[in-house]
């Protein structure tokens, strides 16, 4: 075995580390600083890392939203699991919050202002509500001072059994949509 | 939950109603078949009026709309003007849109029911926890952040209660059309005389309004003749 | 690739979920139950899981004590995350943990539900982060079953230098804020 080979082994092993002790997404720039490597490279381990989370004898997988990744269970042992599920999932979606999320599901990061032009009424309070079950989250818009956008949070990804949000069926399709006029 | 989770509307918004009418008539999205759910939407806009007052104010900017519709199918005297014509393509436009994008709701909503999931675990969770304070963790900081919570927090209460003028408009015109009819008035070319296209528009809704509580008759002898109304 | 073997991966991957998941000491007898096979059984995945943890490039590995088994990182990892955790809390709070500790501040013991809406946004993440850092402290209510109750710990009265929460700015302005959306 060279030297390449075991420097690639311990980084997957650091990074497994590393995701299951933190628990929470990381960014990661923070795992590049940490293991004291290139940002590529942790990319190239977070890959490699991937492909052996594949194989049949591994129940873990990765989720990534943003520049974040984080470590989860894959989803087909979710009945191994069941008293994990948060409260906050368990609430049925109203036509009023399912209207809003889906949206935000295809077309985030979205402005309030495009949400409210879609469904024709004012979305403040179905965000609202989904921010404080934790559904979606809100980042600042950095076009427009002051605004934010919104998006889906990891732990809706984790929910829906997806490891990234383009793994939504049909993401393509209806992310290609002219649903919102370019105003 | 519990009690502080806020109460989120059990209902769709108007676009989504709208064409929930639509569809449940098996039409395609026009002026005409616009015109035919209109006194559909308007029995909606009861519901919400009751139920979740806090989307009435938009419910009420598609209804004005359709009355548009409406009033251009019923009256054939009313011009509609640029602003409305744009108002009228850019709904059925919208419409349309939504369309296209309402099969993403079903899947989202199946794929957040069948229960396929993956956990996570919690933020540090085999460690014991170890003072770690802050710089910025100082009385005067927390109180500048409380600050800011009750000024967005008190917004917020502002907000649901910016709703009422446009009801009082309707509820003002529906006495204003009571009134001319005890008057003697019978037609509906006599309570729009002189009025703003916008005044119309509402007194047309204020008509209709009537014929549901079923207050008054109306009568239109032939297809685009006047409105007679009776008591 | 015959049945047993395709069993046999399959317990590894259900046990590695499991393990993953519960975090805690948990006991064999409970994942025999949860996968639904004999306790015999489940020791030999057990032991199945060990042998590939064992590899260089895993980073996690298992502790036995007394009936009950843990997933833990491997003790070469260690000096990595305390370091990374230091380095983690020597960040300023984010206005986001300002805000929350705040009102655990003026209106504790107070829950998780009432933060999020006074913030508008799910907290779970903010408080998990203060209780780590060992700002805040968490009791249980004893009005609501399994619910919890936050304040602030002893350690930040004193460094915040206040003997009493009372002494805060403005308290009692905020109290009765508190009591008028008490709904």
């Amino acid at each position: 075995m060279d030297n390449n080979t075991i420097n690639q082994q311990n980084s997957i092993a650091s990074l497994e580390a590393i995701l299951f002790a933190y628990g929470e997404p990381i960014t990661i720039n923070k795992i590049a600083k940490l293991l004291n490597v290139e940002i590529d490279e942790t990319k190239i381990s977070l890959e490699n890392l991937q492909k052996e989370l594949e194989s049949e004898n591994r129940g873990l997988r990765l989720i990534f939203s943003d520049n974040k990744v984080q470590m989860a269970t894959k989803p087909e042992f979710s009945h191994l699991l069941e008293e994990f599920i948060k409260e906050e999932f368990k609430e049925s979606l109203t036509p009023a919050t399912l209207e809003t999320i889906s949206l935000i599901a295809y077309f985030g990061p979205i402005s309030r202002a495009k949400i409210d032009y879609f469904r024709g009424v004012n979305s403040s309070f179905t965000l609202r509500s989904l921010l404080m079950r934790g559904l979606i989250e809100r980042l600042e818009d950095k076009k427009e001072h002051g605004g934010y956008l919104y998006q889906l949070t990891f732990d809706s990804l984790k929910y829906l059994g997806i490891s990234k949000i383009e793994d939504l069926p049909e993401f393509e399709k209806y992310k290609n949509l002219s649903v919102i006029n370019n105003n | 939950m519990n009690v502080y989770q806020l109460k989120t509307e059990k209902f769709s918004g108007p676009i989504e109603k709208l064409l929930e009418l639509i569809e449940e008539k098996k039409m395609e999205i026009t002026e005409l078949s616009l015109a035919e759910v209109v006194a559909d939407f308007l029995n909606y806009l009861k519901t919400i009026e009751k139920k979740e007052p806090r989307m009435l104010a938009d419910f009420i900017v598609v209804a004005s709309r359709l009355i548009l519709i409406k009033s251009k199918a019923l009256l054939p005297t009313l011009e509609l003007n640029e602003e409305e014509k744009e108002d009228i393509k850019d709904l059925e436009e919208r419409l349309r849109r939504y369309a296209e994008f309402k099969p993403s709701m079903a899947i989202f909503k199946k794929l957040f029911e069948v229960n396929n999931f993956s956990v996570s675990r919690q933020f540090l969770s085999n460690h014991e926890p170890i003072f770690y304070p802050a710089d910025n963790f100082n009385v005067s900081s927390m109180q500048s952040a409380m600050k800011s919570i009750f000024e967005i927090f008190s917004q917020l209460t502002i907000e649901t209660k910016k709703i009422e003028p446009e009801l009082i408009k309707l509820e003002d015109k529906i006495n204003e059309i009571i009134k001319k009819i005890e008057s003697g008035i019978a037609k509906f070319s006599d309570v729009t005389k002189e009025k703003s296209r916008r005044e119309i528009v509402i007194l047309f809704l204020a008509l209709l309004h009537l014929l549901k509580e079923q207050l008054i008759k109306v009568e239109q002898n032939e297809g685009i003749g006047d409105i007679i109304i009776k008591k």
